[in-house]
């Protein structure tokens, strides 16, 4: 490869003494990171929580994978099973997936990027980070009560009759929902009212674009989810018979109401990604997006249409012709926003000056995988072939793709890429690309045989499979364990570059984003002085003064 | 066709519908595999081709020109539109039976499918059908939201209980495929495994007309031994086990002494079983056949009320012979053949 | 608050009155015999009711655009889910008859 | 804080834009909350196309004037508490403390109503969840699910007007405590902001559930 590493290592900084104080450094009491308003620290806190859940998700899923070595029971029985691909799934949706980037970078990047000193509600931020405590807790509760066996899609009327803990983990995750809607107004109101002076909308770095867009479907989508699902806490306890058949109730409706909330909640968990690749694409090439208006609309767009795309999950649940047509068409509409994106992202890197870094590794990954995911759920909405491919592994694959291929690459780069700027320290970049080209083959190994699988007419959540599928099963195990290698590297060599003495300067990777015009770990408010935006967040047509000269 | 198949891993195509969407599932599939790598080997060329040579070299300011963004988006959405038009009409033809199709009832139930034909023959797991002629399956399920999936005909069907679905296939090639269940539905979901036995004109005709055969064979052996004449006794549990394979007791009563949907065989007899209400019943032969033909008159308690009336089925010899067989089960009995899961009252909502 | 488009005391009051008015109207349609007409009338007025009260009551009249674009979204999100679903319902083919489940039966 | 006017919070340069955004805020709170209710209303819409006779028996056994007395309650106390929040713009506290105390036993009267209706439905053997006698006597597909849905929403309501009460009782605390003058008024808009949102959710609850039996 041309691009050496070397070339990739940003000039070492000179170890200069902690002039300013930093958010880190201010109070380093327990109690003052619990009760804190700082939204930077909130950030760091959400991030913990975040990460550890995923890792509990991936636990999981660890599990299921070394489940399906072999056709029959290989390490846990039926029960535990259906109860750990459960937990898999709502651990990893709504504990780890929708809450991620949004309350992770998005808490700490998003006010340093308008130029503003704190989100608009401060103590309405740290509320939300308890109250996602609080949901957490309460779906680990059902995991040791009695599990849940229903599926994250809650499904009635079994999960209405299904002797697990279904009122726990149902009441914890409309708990975490409602922090999610917290969060997500949170950020629509310091958006409109906290931009610095001078900084239009036109103006805003497309990570606040992809979070406003993601916050906006937070905020409509995730009440209706509420309800749904308190319905099925009712009508598990007080066997209210809400959606009983034999009480005139049509368990199809709730499937209508669990998707309203739902497809959009895929964009939820998306679109902080695409926000994500948007900067790490301008940032190492150096170059302006090729059409800032394309990136940014077409968020707003994925937001809009991404409403009224739900249907698809019923082509087969016994819904009308005409709707299955409507949903179908509309499908198709939403994909077209993601092709405009994609094609945007390619445009950016043409005659820029691209390094080769950990970041843009993912960012290479996303492509690749996000388009090859997408473009299968192009497949689904084509409807007849969505009757065969329904509830195999075939949707599995796909949406794993979308969700790891897409969102998880995309946290992964925003984790490399915000690093120095949260902990003012670097990582190897040699340890990075190795553990990203491990995650990578990791993952296509993993999914790629489920596709096969799917086709192959291999349905979803079975505990035992017919011996033919077994060597795709192999397969995908032995990939999912290359997966788990890639990504417990990256937690051992990020967490080792927390003690390494090697400071990263303020802009390490010579970005012109507003967030890397402060010292990194960046002061309490953000910045000393007001965030000058005559330079714009992607403009490296000249090299401004400052640059050349050792970082202010 | 068939190497698309071997290339896609795709079950054999054995209805109308396959060969359809097995040629549109090739050609977006191609679409996906040419545009994520097409897009990716871009993204590497322009990563070779633009790699940072000076650390902060400037770069142009390039502005998308809005025409080719319009062109090349529409010509996407083109495509997509067209992939739509080509799926709904197959979409509308999965969904749209035939008037003159052979009409097969089947009933979902946790973890079995049952079905039953025009003339009034039952059957559970195994679906029997003629080559070449459509078959409109009218579906609804007992309890929970099942989904009938058979991989080789590409259709897939969501049973919801409450209402009626229809399914339709014209089976194109005879044999045995497999009917799996694709809604997750209770801890046996993996097991609620069937098949579509697509037999030949002949065949078929042949299998219509042997009414009911297992009542007959109980019938004639009951006369032959003389009308009243006792049956060697081990014989006639012999017909027992035979006659509960047949009618799928075991699908839910296992006989190794592990509860399941219903209670065990294994040690019933003669044990006093307990009832709602804490009643207590001995359960001797008036109880196991009083239980046979009216399932919800005294309900082991534990478990749930879902056992069908067998009145009308079974013949009283038939009966007889279970009652004989479940006998034989009280002294040791069997070893449990199969590993049933150990959720004790499996069915049964605690 | 904006102040150049102030709500004062008086308008509340004509609003008041309004409202009251609206209510006694449905109430007497109610036993009117409008048919199939009655549904979509009852709601129409409360709509209109709605509508007072959140445009003086709330003062929606006074503040920026995007708290009324808010209002104007949620209200699109509302009708979105209805109206798809109601097409399910109604499109549907076989009517969604309920088989006598106590019916026994193997 | 003794001199009585408030500085605004330290990341806003003015206080009207500490109150545009939480009166943006507020509007997006009020926008999640009513799409609560609409996946109720969308179940009740269906419920309605699917079992229109048992929704015609369930209507007929509704309580009309209770509902009716309720409405007029709501309406009123909407009306005291918008003009609550123009007397606290005026500086008038002692009107706008007896505006409050008007708007929250109003609250309270609604909340009285509620439940005595309940019970008497409770006595007439109309249980959630389609148990209870009234179900034997009325054997029509449709009926459990219009009673059930009937607790569910007014329920839900319930519980929010006792939300609401809760803000106007910490509100009109505040304002005696004189922590709220003007020109730092708007959280008291806030609360009548929250409390408008419950009486418009009744006046859609109303002809529903107690006005359209004559169809």
């Amino acid at each position: 490869m041309a691009t050496t590493a070397d070339l990739a290592q940003p000039l070492p900084e000179p170890r200069r003494a902690a002039r300013g104080r930093s958010y880190l450094s201010d109070e380093v009491t327990i109690v003052s990171w619990l009760t804190t308003t700082d939204h930077k620290r909130i950030g760091v806190m959400f991030f913990v929580a975040t990460t550890l859940a995923f890792a509990l998700g991936g636990f999981f899923a660890m599990l299921l994978r070394l489940e399906h070595l072999t056709p029959g029971p290989t390490l846990v029985d039926a029960m535990t099973y259906n109860r750990m691909f459960t937990l898999h799934g709502v651990i990893m949706v709504f504990l780890f997936l929708v809450p991620s980037i949004p309350t992770a970078f998005g808490n700490f990047v998003l006010p340093m990027m308008i130029g503003a000193k704190d989100v608009a509600f401060p103590r309405l931020n740290l509320a939300s980070f308890y109250v996602y405590l609080t949901g957490a807790t309460l779906v680990l509760y059902s995991m040791f009560a009695n599990g849940l066996d229903t599926g994250w899609t809650f499904y009635t009327p079994y999960s209405a009759q299904s002797p697990s803990a279904v009122v726990p983990a149902v009441t914890g995750v409309f708990i975490v929902g409602m922090s999610s809607i917290l969060t997500g107004l949170n950020f629509i109101v310091t958006v409109h009212t906290l931009r610095s002076r001078g900084l239009g909308w036109l103006k805003l770095p497309l990570f606040v674009w992809a979070i406003y867009a993601t916050s906006i479907i937070q905020v409509l989508a995730t009440p209706v989810l509420g309800m749904s699902l308190a319905l099925v806490g009712l009508d598990h306890a007080l066997d209210l018979g809400i959606f009983d058949p034999a009480r005139g109730g049509d368990p199809v409706l709730f499937q209508h109401l669990f998707w309203f909330y739902s497809h959009p909640a895929v964009y939820i968990m998306i679109l902080p990604s695409m926000g994500v690749i948007s900067e790490l694409v301008c940032t190492y090439s150096r170059k302006n997006p090729k059409s800032y208006k394309a990136i940014a609309y077409s968020s707003l767009g994925i937001a809009a249409v991404g409403f009224l795309t739900w249907g698809h999950h019923l082509f087969v649940a016994g819904i009308s012709v005409f709707d299955a047509g409507a949903f179908g068409i509309l499908s198709m509409l939403v994909g077209i926003f993601s092709a405009i994106k994609v094609f945007t992202w390619i445009g950016t890197m043409r005659r820029g000056s691209i390094v080769l870094s950990t970041p843009m590794v993912y960012v290479c990954t996303f492509l690749f995988l996000f388009v090859f995911g997408g473009m299968t759920g192009i497949a689904f909405a084509t409807t007849s072939l969505d009757v065969h491919w329904h509830d195999t592994y075939f949707v599995v694959a796909h949406f794993h793709f979308i969700m790891v291929g897409g969102a998880l690459a995309g946290w992964l780069g925003a984790l490399h890429y915000w690093w120095p700027k949260i902990t003012g320290r670097l990582y190897s970049e040699r340890w990075g690309l190795l553990a990203s080209a491990l995650v990578f083959a990791g993952f296509v190994t993993t999914f790629f045989p489920q596709f096969l699988l799917g086709n192959a007419g291999m349905p979803r959540r079975y505990f035992e499979y017919p011996a033919k599928f077994q060597v795709l099963h192999v397969m995908s195990t032995l990939g999912a364990t290359i997966l788990a290698a890639g990504l417990l590297i990256t937690l051992i060599y990020l967490l080792a570059s927390l003690f390494s003495k090697e400071r990263a300067g303020n802009n390490p990777w010579r970005s012109a984003g507003f967030e890397w015009r402060t010292s990194s770990p960046p002061p309490k408010h953000n910045f000393t002085a007001l965030l000058d935006v005559s330079r714009g967040a992607y403009d490296y047509t000249e090299l401004p003064a400052e640059e050349e000269a050792a970082d202010p | 066709m068939t190497w698309i198949r071997w290339l896609l891993f795709l079950p054999p195509g054995a209805s109308t519908f396959a060969d359809g969407i097995d040629l549109l599932h090739f050609a977006v599939i191609s679409v996906t595999m040419v545009g994520a790598t097409g897009v990716a080997f871009v993204a590497l060329w322009y990563l070779m081709r633009y790699r940072r040579r000076a650390p902060l070299a400037p770069t142009a300011l390039l502005q998308a020109s809005l025409l080719g963004e319009v062109t090349i988006i529409g010509s996407i959405l083109g495509l997509f539109v067209i992939f739509w038009v080509i799926g709904f009409v197959q979409y509308v033809d999965i969904e749209s039976p035939p008037a003159d199709a052979i009409e097969v009832q089947v009933t979902a139930k946790q973890w079995m499918w049952k079905f039953s034909y025009a003339d009034e023959r039952r059957s559970i797991n195994v679906l029997t059908v003629p080559v070449g002629r459509p078959v409109r399956l009218t579906m609804t399920s007992r309890d929970v939201i099942h989904s009938f999936f058979v991989p080789a005909f590409r259709i897939k069907q969501d049973v919801v209980p409450g209402r009626y679905v229809t399914a339709w296939f014209q089976a194109t090639s005879p044999g045995s495929y497999d009917i799996y269940c694709a809604e997750y539905c209770g801890i046996s979901h993996s097991r609620m495994l069937a098949t579509v036995n697509v037999l030949a004109a002949a065949d078929y005709e042949q299998w219509l007309s042997t009414r009911n055969d297992t009542s007959l064979l109980a019938a004639e052996d009951f006369e032959r031994a003389g009308g009243t004449g006792e049956l060697d006794r081990s014989d006639l549990a012999e017909q027992g086990r035979a006659v509960a394979a047949r009618r799928e007791c075991l699908a839910c009563h296992t006989i190794d002494g592990q509860p399941h949907v219903g209670p065990t065989w294994r040690g019933l007899f003669d044990a006093t079983v307990p009832l709602e209400g804490n009643l207590t019943v001995i359960a001797d032969e008036a109880y196991l056949t009083r239980s046979m033909m009216d399932p919800m008159a005294d309900v082991h308690r534990g478990f749930r009320p879902v056992m069908p009336t067998y009145q009308g089925i079974l013949t009283a010899p038939e009966a007889a012979a279970i009652v004989e067989y479940i006998k034989t089960l009280r002294a040791g009995g069997i070893e449990p053949s199969v590993q049933l899961p150990t959720d004790a009252g499996a069915g049964a909502r605690d | 608050m904006h102040e150049h488009r102030r709500v004062n005391r008086r308008s509340f009051f004509l609003v008041f009155v309004a409202l009251i008015a609206l209510a006694a109207l449905s109430y007497g349609l109610s036993f009117a015999r409008v048919g199939a007409l009655s549904v979509p009338l009852a709601l129409s007025i409360s709509a209109i009711k709605v509508t007072l009260v959140a445009v003086f009551f709330m003062e929606l009249v006074a503040q920026r655009f995007v708290n009324r674009f808010v209002v104007v979204v949620a209200m699109g999100m509302l009708s979105t889910l209805l109206a798809l679903m109601a097409a399910d319902v109604l499109t549907r083919g076989t009517p969604p008859l309920a088989p006598p489940l106590s019916a026994g039966g193997p | 804080m003794t001199n009585g006017t408030r500085v605004h919070a330290e990341h806003f340069e003015s206080l009207e834009q500490q109150a545009h955004a939480a009166h943006l805020g507020m509007w997006l709170f009020l926008a999640s909350e009513a799409l609560l209710f609409s996946g109720l209303f969308a179940l009740y819409t269906l419920a309605r196309l699917e079992h229109p006779a048992g929704f015609h028996v369930g209507l007929q056994h509704a309580e009309k004037t209770i509902g009716s007395i309720n409405t007029l309650i709501l309406l009123t106390s909407s009306y005291s508490v918008a003009s609550a929040v123009l007397a606290l713009r005026a500086g008038k506290r002692s009107a706008t403390l007896t505006l409050l105390a008007v708007t929250i036993a109003l609250g309270l009267g609604f909340m009285g109503l509620k439940f005595f209706e309940y019970a008497r439905h409770f006595a007439e053997g109309i249980r959630p969840g389609g148990q209870g006698s009234f179900f034997a006597e009325f054997p029509v597909p449709g009926v459990a699910p219009f009673w059930t849905l009937y607790y569910v929403m007014t329920g839900l309501h319930v519980l929010h007007v006792a939300a609401g009460l809760s803000v106007l009782g910490w509100m009109s605390w505040k304002v005696a405590r004189r922590t709220i003058l003007p020109p730092y008024d708007h959280p008291l808009a806030l609360a009548a902001m929250l409390w408008h949102l419950v009486d418009i959710v009744w006046i859609f609850l109303w002809p529903l559930f107690y006005l359209t039996e004559r169809v």
